[in-house]
């Protein structure tokens, strides 16, 4: 963890200088998706990682927080650092209630089931007309308020407030994580009716992973709604929870890095292949294959796997001369 | 009445394509725990087979039928050996990205090959039959008989032969089946094939009632999902049930309250479903 | 009979079995004993083909069994209940039987009268014949097991750790049900914990340590072997 | 000589990629054209152009991205088929760095925007409601049924037409609008629809599913007259199904039937083999008017100066470039061109006279 | 912790029974454990030793019966409830998290004595950082109880199996019980290692722990339990000393058998006495 804690200071302090080499612009904004996309995949990687469920209603949260932000701002008029909040605390409750259903189902069956409430949540979004826009969406969301003369409509500006949204996430990951409700949650993963039996309140634990996890969510969709200032339903489709979902799988499930490191290098890799035109799906499924075949730790594993090998071939050595 | 009637007809049809497509997604489910979201791609592909035998070779129907049948068959078995059969001991998360790795190539690639438009599937059988107001065209009464039928054959190879078993005994333990001596590989890539025929002969008794396009598989690939958790996961009694439920609930739910949340009403009765009874409506075995 | 050669198993770089000899004569019952983790079912895996050896042979009767191809050595003859059982849970005991006899499936008839022959050999099964295998306690299914390795019509039957959680008189009928299979002119192999029970109807025995046979003798000698009555024996 | 970049984002994969594509084919045949004909002379410099082209799936933010890299690859003239991605780009338009936004799309709160480096192609479609409903009011009679799609434009364009038929004194019966793009089925609906037998059936969304809604509709019996909205194409729908089926339909003209389009439609069919539709035409005008714009302006990048000479060279573009008589540039940067719609009868189409625009 | 006067009840079943659809697994089952002691509970496969093991530890909800534990009724409560209120157990076949530590795995069983929640994750509360301490300092204790200190930092998978089994009663050791069910504790091992693990169950209860176990090897059961209970099909059909047990009839009939068990039991009828 010590070694890691200045890993990551060296990134964000790095991060934090990029708005002076790049002030705007089409970097700013690929900077700005990526931790945007990588809170998301942050909050999924509660439940998947840590929890070993796989909930599939995770866009529906980002899109629901997101909503909640432009709807209070634009509708409402509330200033953003009270919506922002408020879509957190929102989304929290509702993961918490479909928490109280969802939990009834197991395996494979529980990703389907909020894979249907996820449908659930866009199809909502999208024939609820009258809050949301529905199909026509919600234009013109107001970018967060200033203060102390700082203007956050500018995207220099602005990239402060995701980096701060993503150093909170992490923060709140990697404490989870390394706490004693967290090794509660690795007991889940390893086997529920064995953390059952060990004294785990199994349920209750899983209802407030997955209440974090959607809390999570909703916090990356505010500060999409913010940002990107239009929302369409789509967003909160499955197939953003599927992107996200594979950030987080190319990076390394249940590691701390992986889903900032899967989604900064499927991002970027993506807006590459744009310039391949008709051939950019071409090339992407099978590399994704590819990917899921020879790499199926994430990038994040190889490298726990390859520091593994080492520290294991150091004890062994130890072992050796004892 | 013949409203209702009608609208019956049109449910019938409905879930005896769903029924198909939910059936191959389901088996290949139960035999090799793949959550397989390039089925609706499978899907796709078969109807996209269809139209270019029957543009191509200029076969009659029933033959364009059969050879996109057997194309997609084959080509799912190969899809069993070159990407899931590797991947068979990863985690579910694994096979479930690959598998949406292969959708997003099928339908680049169908693009690439056939463009991004629409084709159209002339109907092997036009006209409409009028059963005292009742008005149903024949291409529909082909798409229940021939699902209809498809579906006991099925039933009949699962539960009557052998070579059924061996694909339920697989399903259950591969390991356990290598020891009584079955060809866990050949069972693998037939389960395949046969849900590729499956969602492949689903596609061609549809294309001429609706418009083809590559990301028609996409749409079906959610219902039929829905359907198989309906049903259970990995039932084959639960993937025909859950199809005509969901079809039913479409077509009578936007019937009673609108058409356009038909969708919405779909999902709410498998979240519904689910709610009561989470291991679906038939406990997957038999 | 079953020859094996100077047989070696790996598991990436960790070696489990080390150039074992062992043979097994037609009609023979053969024990091999050996703590936890000895090897003895990398041994039974490797002869069902289900784990390729990284050297040496074996076979029966001549034919090589280290083809990779388990459905090859149960038709020819070699039929295994393995450790950890791997029934089918949801199918009905008796699909599960059934499913045993998978290489005779041309052989109805056949299947017809083995079904009935291990019905009598293991009666708790007759009233479970339709329930999910799955749903049986963990003695019911060590039967199944066994039975669905019978179902096969074995010339050699290895039986791994049949006798594990189960009842002492169910013990007791599994190793008369052995024997009796064994008169019948099945050549058996049987790894065992239980050593007294296992010699005590065996003719002869292996004693498997860190993947090496490290004893070998009839069931008079390993009885009187001290090394074996005080490791195996528990006396 | 020198090579100047458009740029393009609009949906090239997934469901609406057919439409994307359209859109991109009528720009690059013109790119095509004009720089085969040498490219345009700016300021005495040969320039052609090149057509960098972007998939944004139909998705706002993916279009916002797109636009931002396409701006940061010094881009000046962008084109974005769909009124979520322009609306969300609209303002990083005249931001810094700023850039000429034409648009394809029929949103009239693309212009209500008053964005003044928009350039928006098509014509408004409440155009079309008033004259549609008068013509089928009259022929068919006064009860209209609804089976649009669902789309954020279909549902607007149901909503304006519904309006439209009560005030002309029709009865509307109940919304059977269903989404065309994920309906697998639609004779449900359609039956829903008759059951209330409407006189006329307003339908549309992309060509194909609409065609299926007519052909339903017509083999459950309806003998009644179609609306049929902006988005589908008679000769798109006419290849599916039966001519016969579409008699008794107002639309948009097919643009073959325009005086202006036969060199334009021969080239086009030669290069892609397929009817081109409203959506390449359109397209295809509005570059050649970029081109001859930036020619006009003396500059191939300043967005302002090009916005400004729009008006004129679109004025002076040749009739077999300008295909549907365009007069010119509205000063809320809309073309001003005679698009007509047709009413359908015996297989024959009808002009139909739109009011002028506002 | 644990109680110290014996032969007062630590658990009372009465009238215990479930159904499995058309199947009656455990059958009015009245029975009790005394504090301090070994309770050995035996009988043909499929008896019901397992299903009983699984009501009294809360994983299912008998259809009929009553359980009481140290004077209160837990019949009804969760088996979080149940392992809070002091009744831990392992599993027939042996189940561990085998990629964590052995330490991690004791820890997981000390997690029902602690309170930290999410919230105190987050925040890193001190309830935090004393139930972090707590847990390991507990894991600790349970790891030396069963001889594993020195392992703590391996992970548990790389254990023989033996040793795989005491990580998984470390595991319920660390949950600070009163009562210990063990399914099955000499599955799979031999002799020697059996006898280890019969020397641990004394210590364990000579330190006050109430034990009850299902096993079919008779020499352990013979060698340790003070009290057996016999089941079959569901019911109890006996109760009472090793010897008085093994020369019921009934019991001989439905389980023991004639004869022929002589060796693998070892000693059968002479009680309380362990190997020599
Ligand atoms: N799939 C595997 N991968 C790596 N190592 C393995 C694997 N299977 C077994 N081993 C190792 O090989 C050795 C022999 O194991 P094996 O299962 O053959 O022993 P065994 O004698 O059958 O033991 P038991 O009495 O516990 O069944 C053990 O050290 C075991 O850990
Ligand atoms: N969840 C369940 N559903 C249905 N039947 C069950 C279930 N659990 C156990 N049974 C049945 O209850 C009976 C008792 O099973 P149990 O596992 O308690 O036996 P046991 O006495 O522990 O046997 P063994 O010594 O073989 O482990 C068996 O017939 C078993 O099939
Ligand atoms: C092949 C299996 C998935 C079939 C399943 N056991 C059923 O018939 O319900
Ligand atoms: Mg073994
Ligand atoms: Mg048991």
């Amino acid at each position: 963890m010590k070694p890691g804690l200045l890993g990551w200071l060296a990134v964000f302090v790095l991060a934090a200088l990029l708005p002076l080499v790049h002030p705007g612009g089409y970097v700013l904004d690929i900077a700005i998706n990526t931790m945007i996309w990588a809170m998301l995949a942050y909050g999924l990687n509660v439940m998947l990682g840590y929890t070993g469920l796989l909930p599939l209603a995770h866009a529906g949260f980002f899109g629901i927080g997101a909503y909640a932000v432009g709807i209070l701002t634009l509708k409402a008029g509330w200033s953003f650092w009270l919506a922002w909040p408020a879509a957190v605390v929102l989304c929290a409750l509702l993961g918490l209630l479909l928490g109280l259903v969802a939990f009834r189902t197991k395996g494979d069956a529980f990703s389907i089931f909020t894979l249907g409430v996820g449908v659930i949540i866009a199809l909502v979004i999208n024939k609820w007309d009258a809050l949301t826009g529905g199909n026509e969406g919600l234009n013109g969301v107001p970018p967060a308020n200033g203060f102390l003369g700082i203007d956050f409509s500018k995207a220099t500006n602005f990239y402060y407030v995701a980096l701060a949204a993503l150093a909170v996430t992490v923060l709140v990951v990697a404490r989870t994580r390394g706490s004693v409700f967290g090794r509660s949650l690795a007991a889940i993963r390893g086997g529920e009716d064995l953390a059952r039996s060990a004294g785990i309140d199994v349920f209750s634990h899983k209802l407030r992973a997955l209440m974090l996890s959607t809390a999570i969510a909703g916090f990356a969709g505010g500060v999409y709604a913010a940002y990107v200032g239009f929302l369409g339903s789509s967003v909160a489709g499955p197939t953003t929870t599927f992107t996200v979902l594979l950030y987080l799988l190319v990076g390394g499930v249940g590691t701390l890095a992986g889903p900032l490191l899967g989604t900064a290098l499927i991002f970027v890799a993506l807006q590459f292949m744009k310039g391949l035109q008709d051939y950019q799906y071409i090339v992407f499924g099978p590399l994704l294959v590819l990917l899921v075949m020879f790499a199926p730790q994430g990038l994040a594993g190889l490298w726990d796997r390859w520091s593994l090998r080492r520290t294991a071939a150091r004890t062994e050595r130890a072992v050796d001369h004892a | 009445m013949t409203i209702f009637l009608q609208q019956l007809f049109n449910a019938l049809a409905l879930g005896g394509v769903y029924a198909l497509v939910a059936l191959g997604l389901t088996l290949v489910y139960g035999v090799m725990r793949v959550p397989n979201f390039a089925h609706g791609g499978l899907y796709m592909l078969g109807a996209y087979f269809t139209f270019a035998i029957l543009t191509g070779l200029g076969v009659p129907y029933v033959v364009a039928l059969l050879l996109a049948a057997l194309g997609v068959a084959l080509l799912a078995a190969l899809l069993e050996r070159v990407v899931f059969y590797p991947l068979r001991n990863a985690p579910h998360v694994h096979a479930m990205i690959a598998a949406i790795g292969v959708l997003f190539f099928l339908e680049a690639a169908v693009q690439r090959i056939w463009g991004a438009d629409f084709k159209q599937i002339p109907e092997p059988l036009p006209g409409i039959l009028n059963a005292g107001g009742v008005i149903i065209t024949w291409q529909r009464l082909l798409v229940i008989a021939a699902s209809l039928l498809v579906m006991l054959g099925l039933n009949y190879f699962l539960k009557r032969t052998l070579t059924g078993a061996t694909i339920e005994a697989m399903a259950q333990n591969r390991e356990g089946a290598r020891l009584v001596g079955i060809n866990v590989n050949r069972v693998g890539m037939l389960t395949f094939a046969i849900s590729g025929a499956l969602a492949a002969v689903a596609a061609a008794l549809i294309a001429p009632l609706i418009s083809v396009g590559p990301s028609m598989g996409e749409v079906m690939n959610l219902k039929v999902f829905a359907i198989i958790i309906l049903g259970g996961m990995g039932s084959v009694p639960g993937a025909i049930v859950g199809a005509f439920l969901l079809a039913f609930a479409e077509i009578f739910g936007g019937f009673y309250i609108n058409f356009d949340f038909a969708d919405v009403i779909g999902f709410a009765v498998l979240v519904l479903v689910l709610a009561i009874r989470p291991e679906g409506l038939f406990r997957r075995g038999t | 009979m079953l020859e094996v050669r100077d047989l070696s198993v790996n598991y990436g770089s960790f070696r489990a079995l080390h150039d074992v000899n062992l043979t097994v004569q037609g009609g023979e019952i053969v024990v091999l004993l050996g703590a936890n983790g000895a090897g003895k079912s990398t041994l039974f895996r490797t002869l069902s083909g289900l784990q390729r050896p990284s050297g040496g042979t074996a076979t029966w009767n001549g034919t090589p069994l280290t083809g990779g191809k388990p459905e090859f050595n149960v038709a020819h003859g070699v039929a295994q209940c393995p450790e950890g059982r791997l029934l089918f849970p949801d199918l009905s005991v008796e699909k599960n039987l059934r499913l045993g006899a998978f290489v005779h499936r041309r052989d109805a008839a056949g299947t017809g009268r083995e079904l009935e022959r291990v019905y009598t050999l293991f009666p708790a099964l007759v009233e479970k014949r339709h329930a999910p295998a799955g749903s049986l306690s963990g003695g019911q299914q060590q039967m199944v097991a066994i039975a669905r390795a019978l179902m096969a019509r074995p010339e050699l039957l290895l039986l791994d750790e049949p006798s594990l959680g189960l009842a002492p008189l169910v013990v007791e009928q599994v190793f008369e049900a052995v024997q009796r299979v064994n008169e019948a002119g099945v050549s058996v192999l049987l790894a065992e914990q239980n050593a007294f029970a296992a010699l005590g109807i065996a003719h002869r025995g292996y004693v498997l340590e860190g993947g090496r046979v490290s004893l070998q003798g009839t069931q008079n000698e390993l009885l009187g072997d001290d090394r074996v009555r005080s490791a195996y024996l528990g006396v | 000589d020198r090579v100047v970049n458009i740029g393009y984002s609009g949906p090239l994969s997934g469901g609406a990629a057919f439409y994307g594509k359209n859109v991109q084919s009528g720009i690059d045949l013109a790119i095509g054209e004009i720089n085969q004909a040498g490219g345009v002379n700016v300021n005495g410099e040969k320039v052609t152009f090149k057509l960098v082209a972007l998939d944004d799936r139909y998705l706002p933010n993916e279009t916002a991205t797109n636009v931002r890299r396409l701006t940061s690859q010094g881009i000046d003239v962008i084109f974005v088929p769909h009124a979520g991605g322009i609306l969300t780009v609209q303002p990083l338009a005249n931001r810094d760095p700023n850039f000429l936004l034409v648009a394809y799309s029929s949103e009239p709160k693309i212009l209500a925007a008053n964005n003044p480096l928009t350039f928006m192609l098509p014509p408004r479609y409440d155009n079309y409601i008033a004259p549609f409903t008068s013509t089928q009011m009259k022929a068919f009679g006064k009860k209209l049924g609804l089976v649009g799609t669902t789309s954020a434009y279909g549902k607007q364009w149901t909503d304006a037409i519904t309006d439209e038929w009560k005030k002309q004194g029709g009865t509307v019966g109940s919304n059977n609008g269903v989404d065309y793009s994920t309906t697998v089925d639609f004779s449900s609906a359609v039956t829903k629809a008759l059951a209330e037998k409407p006189d006329v059936l307003f339908v549309g969304g992309p060509s194909q599913p609409t065609a299926q809604v007519i052909k339903a509709a017509r083999e459950q019996g309806f003998k009644g007259g179609f609306i049929v909205m902006d988005q589908a194409k008679f000769e798109e729908m006419n290849t599916i199904i039966p001519q016969a089926y579409l008699d008794g339909s107002v639309g948009v003209l097919p643009t073959i039937e325009y005086p202006g389009s036969q060199a334009f439609v021969a080239k086009y069919q030669r290069a892609y083999k397929k009817i081109p539709t409203s959506e390449a035409a359109l397209n295809y005008v509005g570059m050649h008017a970029v081109a001859r714009a930036m020619a006009l302006a003396g500059t191939t990048t300043d967005p302002v100066a090009i916005r400004a000479k729009l008006g004129q060279a679109a004025a002076s573009l040749p009739k077999s470039v300008g295909i549907y008589a365009v007069k010119g540039v509205t000063p809320a940067g809309h073309l001003d061109s005679d698009v007509v719609a047709a009413s359908v009868k015996g297989g024959k189409f009808t002009k139909l006279r739109l009011p002028n625009m506002k | 912790m644990p109680d110290p006067q014996p032969n007062t009840p630590m658990l009372e079943v009465q009238d215990l029974g479930i159904r499995f659809g058309g199947l009656q697994a455990v059958r009015d089952v009245t029975a009790s454990l005394p504090a301090g002691q070994i309770t050995a509970i035996i009988g043909p496969n499929g008896a019901g030793k397992s299903t009983f093991f699984n009501l009294i530890s809360g994983f299912y909800q008998p259809t009929s019966g009553r359980i009481r534990f140290r004077g209160e009724d837990i019949t009804r409560l969760r088996t979080h409830q149940v392992v809070g209120r002091g009744i831990a157990r392992t599993f027939q076949t042996t189940t561990i998290y085998k990629e964590l530590s052995v330490l991690d795995n004791a820890m997981i069983g000390h997690r029902v004595r602690t309170r930290a929640g999410l919230l105190d994750a987050l925040l890193r509360t001190g309830r935090e950082r004393h139930d972090e301490g707590e847990s390991r300092a507990g894991a600790m204790r349970a790891l030396e109880r069963v001889g594993l200190a020195a392992q703590a930092g391996r992970p548990a998978g790389a254990l023989t199996q033996e040793g795989q089994k005491r990580v998984g009663i470390a595991m319920a050791l660390a949950s600070d019980p009163h009562l210990l069910l063990l399914d099955e504790p000499a599955a799979g091992m031999n002799p020697e290692e059996t006898v280890s693990l019969m020397s641990l169950i004394r210590e364990l209860v000579a330190g006050g722990l109430t034990v009850a176990l299902v096993e079919h090897k008779m020499n352990l059961v013979m060698g340790l339990a003070d009290q057996i209970l016999v089941l079959h099909h569901g019911q109890k059909i006996a109760q009472g000393t090793p010897a008085e047990v093994s020369r019921d009839p009934a019991v001989i009939e439905a389980y023991l058998g004639g004869h022929a068990h002589g060796g693998q039991m070892g000693q059968t009828a002479d009680g309380g006495n362990a190997h020599a």
